[in-house]
């Protein structure tokens, strides 16, 4: 394992310390525990949103703390989901008397930690609702099992409910558009080599110099399918169909695609990556209203990609084109 | 015995750290063995710092210190069972064999109702329901431990439904659950305890 | 070597392709160039910015064309300097009658290249200055020799130079911002694991399960010492006791801060770092007006990172924090 | 005579380029045989496509590939020697020793005045002074062979200070320097053209 860091138990803390650092004129770290809140929180008349997990997916979830999107990131364990207590410290945090809304991946821990959290909250009166993201398509949909997870279609959740609640909607509403987002986005991804947990120090798996992982999720969880290495058009190709298998997305249909980088796939291969998409989105004659390049929800150094879709409405359009300022997205008012 | 049992359990916890993590990188995420055992190291030291005078104390101190420091799937699932057993032990200081398995009972409970799971769909509970069913029709703590073992290595066979595992489909089948072999060794100590105690 | 792309010859070409498709807001391809430069180009009574140089280093240089950056960027293969036709193209097509700014990095290669590019626009009576990056502060500083390389350090000068020209500074006024930042700016790297050239299929270099390379260029080149891994915390105090031996910051003095992962390495580990360069730099007063931490110029899939610091002065400073709208770097005004 | 010296050139650089790369990746960023090998495929295509009609029309016509398609340090570097060589050779048809030699000496001038570079500082300069000095002074070709020979290996023991390997300072001695050894294939492949027509 070869990592620049200090003390494989210490990473988390050290990491939050220096997010804090670089950009303090965005956040700060609630003192003693894990959580990262918009510099001026609560942001009164504001819903609040939390959102975080287990750490390891860097810029998610502290990157997106800022105007527009998150007023809170809670970060656990790498690739732990973060406890009830630490939850709930940031739901006091970021409550500016309007409520604060969840947005969870759906793992059995972080749902399970979250909703710890939300009861404590409820107890104290604050008003709290959750919402849970589940777009990876790789697993299968089923309610007998866990269902799928939540993977890079989070981050448009983030973005949209965040401009809901930035615009000055109730709890509700920004609860019903992260809803309307979550129903509308689809991802799925692969890799090309595993990530290693600091804390245990070995892959997660492993795959052989020919091997690629097909539906990997963020975690190192092995995937779906192993076959030999694809090209990236054949890639694209592949991940495209089985998220449209579930979108269903039509000509004249307006998408927004977000290219997600899972850790060591440098950029210039995730944009040859856009462009085979590109040339698959073009062919089926939908227009391509965003195209969001680069690492937003990563897996340590797992190489790999992921594709997302999101299925844009003119409300949903409306509210991702909204300014953000964040440190790791940002956007001008269009 | 309830210090004595949590002792042993953090201990086994710590031998077989590397093990665990390394059955949740087949089927998980490869942090249980890290999870546990930050969690169970924390739970010693408190005991050595503020050691609780009943069984129900202990355990409930552990209980607090498995949801506020082990995270993931198996914090809230062991701390929500550790919760109920302590509230079912009460601050009595001692405990007799039916307490006890009622206390269990209202654990095993509660982890199925956190995680929504029912047995056979390869997690923890297929350890915990074997095992409280056993104690609940009066078997020996010998007997326990070789249903124990039994139950989780039938988890080998299943296929996953809830947890990380689920993800796999098919392809968990031919792994033992992680969660079920902690949890194995929640129960083997406890038999142990009472054995020697007994 | 695992790679995700269709055909190692085509890459360059495929990346280019995918940038326009992700960015076509912010820039266009120059039809049959390796150039892209900004949509409405030339922006009329500005000068020009033009970069550039091998490929590989994303989002280096195309990510960083748009408002207050570059006007166009030039990119050669992978590793390999722009050709002077291709950068000559850049230069006509951004000539807004100002003139135009080649930022050049420091590598015989580039240099030559882009300076046969500027012979041929003088020759069309286009007014083209140049200024030539050197901030790595791993190469020594010769007369003698072809003298330091540029490397990450460019990310300031194109944004500051950037602002000048975005403000209407005339091409003398902006060169000599451009020398300003590029007298007050150095760098150094290291990495913990190589690269891979594409068509080259093979690693630049190796390193030992217990080996880091300190002062590696970014386009894989050995560094200059070779150590057994240094902590986090080590390798701070190590590249910024190298940067400062060549800055001499004093205490009181403004800096910002640019933290640059080399490719694979994880903002988590980039995080930590960040956390202890912010330590070093608090223990000698230095003030750090800006950090920015991410990946700017990289260097294909290698794991390490760079220290870069700027020391600021006023005008360097509201230049820095001017508005800027580009792909990889946008900036709100303060 | 200039197609075939060229062409054979090329097919060398092909042959040779992965031990090239491997040069380049020693002591600079290991482009060296891709970068050459672009450049050279294309002026193959060319000379099929459109043969030129006199020695300097067809080096003139690969000087313009070198420098549009080769990119780096050695596209200008080849480039400038190849089209001053050009200008030197003019459009005659046969070309003589005497007006070779002084060609070559107009390409190694443009090299060093392109790259700022003298004999001794680890590059292909290292090759291109010895062997056209070599021919000033009348060697034969099968003379000159040996001289380029020797002047390529004698870039081992130079510590590199122009170019990519110049960083590397101390660590730059003990290896061939890579545009050295692509220059002492162009030089040993005009001996030998020389030598068959003769
Ligand atoms: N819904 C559930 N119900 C009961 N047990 C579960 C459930 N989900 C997971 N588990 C148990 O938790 C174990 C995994 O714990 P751990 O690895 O610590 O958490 P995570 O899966 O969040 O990484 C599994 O092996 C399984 O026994
Ligand atoms: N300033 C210079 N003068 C003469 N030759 C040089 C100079 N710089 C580099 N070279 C030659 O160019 C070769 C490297 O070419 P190449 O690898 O294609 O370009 P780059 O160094 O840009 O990657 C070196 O081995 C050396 O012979
Ligand atoms: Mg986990
Ligand atoms: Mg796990
Ligand atoms: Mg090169
Ligand atoms: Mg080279």
């Amino acid at each position: 394992m070869k990592k620049l860091l200090n003390n494989v138990d210490q990473v988390v803390e050290d990491m939050l310390n220096g997010m804090a650092a670089a950009h303090s004129t965005y956040l700060r770290r609630l003192q003693n525990t894990t959580v990262l809140v918009r510099k001026q929180s609560p942001v009164n008349g504001k819903v609040g949103i939390v959102s975080g997990g287990g750490s390891g997916h860097e810029p998610a979830h502290g990157g997106f703390v800022g105007k527009g999107m998150l007023d809170a990131a809670v970060a656990g364990e790498v690739f732990t989901s973060p406890t009830p207590d630490q939850v709930f410290e940031a739901i006091k945090a970021v409550d500016g008397g309007k409520g604060v809304l969840l947005v969870i991946k759906n793992y059995t821990g972080d749902v399970m930690n979250f909703e710890m959290a939300a009861e404590m909250a409820e107890a104290e009166g604050i008003n709290v609702q959750q919402v849970v993201v589940n777009d990876d398509v790789a697993v299968e949909d089923s309610s007998f099992t866990s269902g799928r997870r939540g993977i890079a279609g989070t981050v448009f959740v983030h973005k949209i409910a965040g401009a809901a609640a930035e615009s000055g909607a109730d709890l509700d509403e920004v609860k019903e558009t992260a809803e309307k987002v979550i129903h509308h986005v689809k991802s799925m991804g692969m890799s090309l080599s595993p990530c290693i947990v600091p804390a245990a120090g070995t892959p997660g798996f492993e795959l052989a110099e020919n091997e690629m992982e097909i539906g990997t999720g963020i975690h190192g969880e092995p995937g779906v399918e192993r076959t030999s290495i694809l090209s990236s058009k054949e890639t694209a190709r592949l991940l495209f169909d089985k998220v449209q298998d579930d979108l269903h997305l039509q000509k004249g249909d307006r998408a927004a695609v977000l290219i997600n980088g899972l850790g060591s796939t440098p950029l210039m291969e995730q944009y040859v990556f856009t462009s085979d998409v590109k040339e698959i989105l073009d062919e089926h004659g939908i227009e391509t209203a965003d195209v969001i390049v680069g690492e937003w929800m990563t897996s340590l150094e797992m190489a790999g990609i992921s594709l997302t879709l999101l299925k844009l409405t003119p409300d949903l359009e409306e509210k991702l084109f909204a300014e953000a300022d964040t440190p790791a997205m940002k956007r001008f008012a269009k | 015995m309830a210090a004595e049992w949590l002792k042993r359990f953090a201990e086994t916890v710590e031998k077989n750290k590397e093990e665990l993590t390394k059955l949740d990188q087949a089927v998980g995420d490869g942090d249980h063995g890290i999870n546990m055992n930050r969690g169970l190291q924390e739970v010693l030291r408190k005991m050595e710092e503020v050691p609780a005078d009943s069984p129900g104390g202990v355990v409930k101190a552990a209980a607090m210190i498995c949801i506020s420091k082990v995270g993931g799937a198996s914090g809230p699932l062991y701390g929500s069972a550790l919760m109920k057993i302590a509230s079912a032990l009460g601050d009595e200081e001692d405990v007799e064999g039916k307490q006890l398995t009622k206390a269990l009972r209202d654990g095993v409970d509660a982890i199925k109702k956190r995680g929504r799971a029912e047995e056979g769909e390869k997690t923890m509970v297929d350890v915990w329901e074997p095992a409280v069913q056993a104690l609940e029709q009066g078997s020996s703590w010998q007997e326990l431990t070789e249903i124990v073992k039994k139950a989780r290595d039938n988890t080998i066979d299943m296929k996953a439904t809830k947890g990380r595992a689920a993800y796999l489909g098919d392809r968990s089948i031919g792994h033992l659950d992680p969660g079920a072999v902690s949890s194995s060794y929640f129960f083997l100590e406890l038999a142990c305890v009472m054995e020697e105690s007994s």
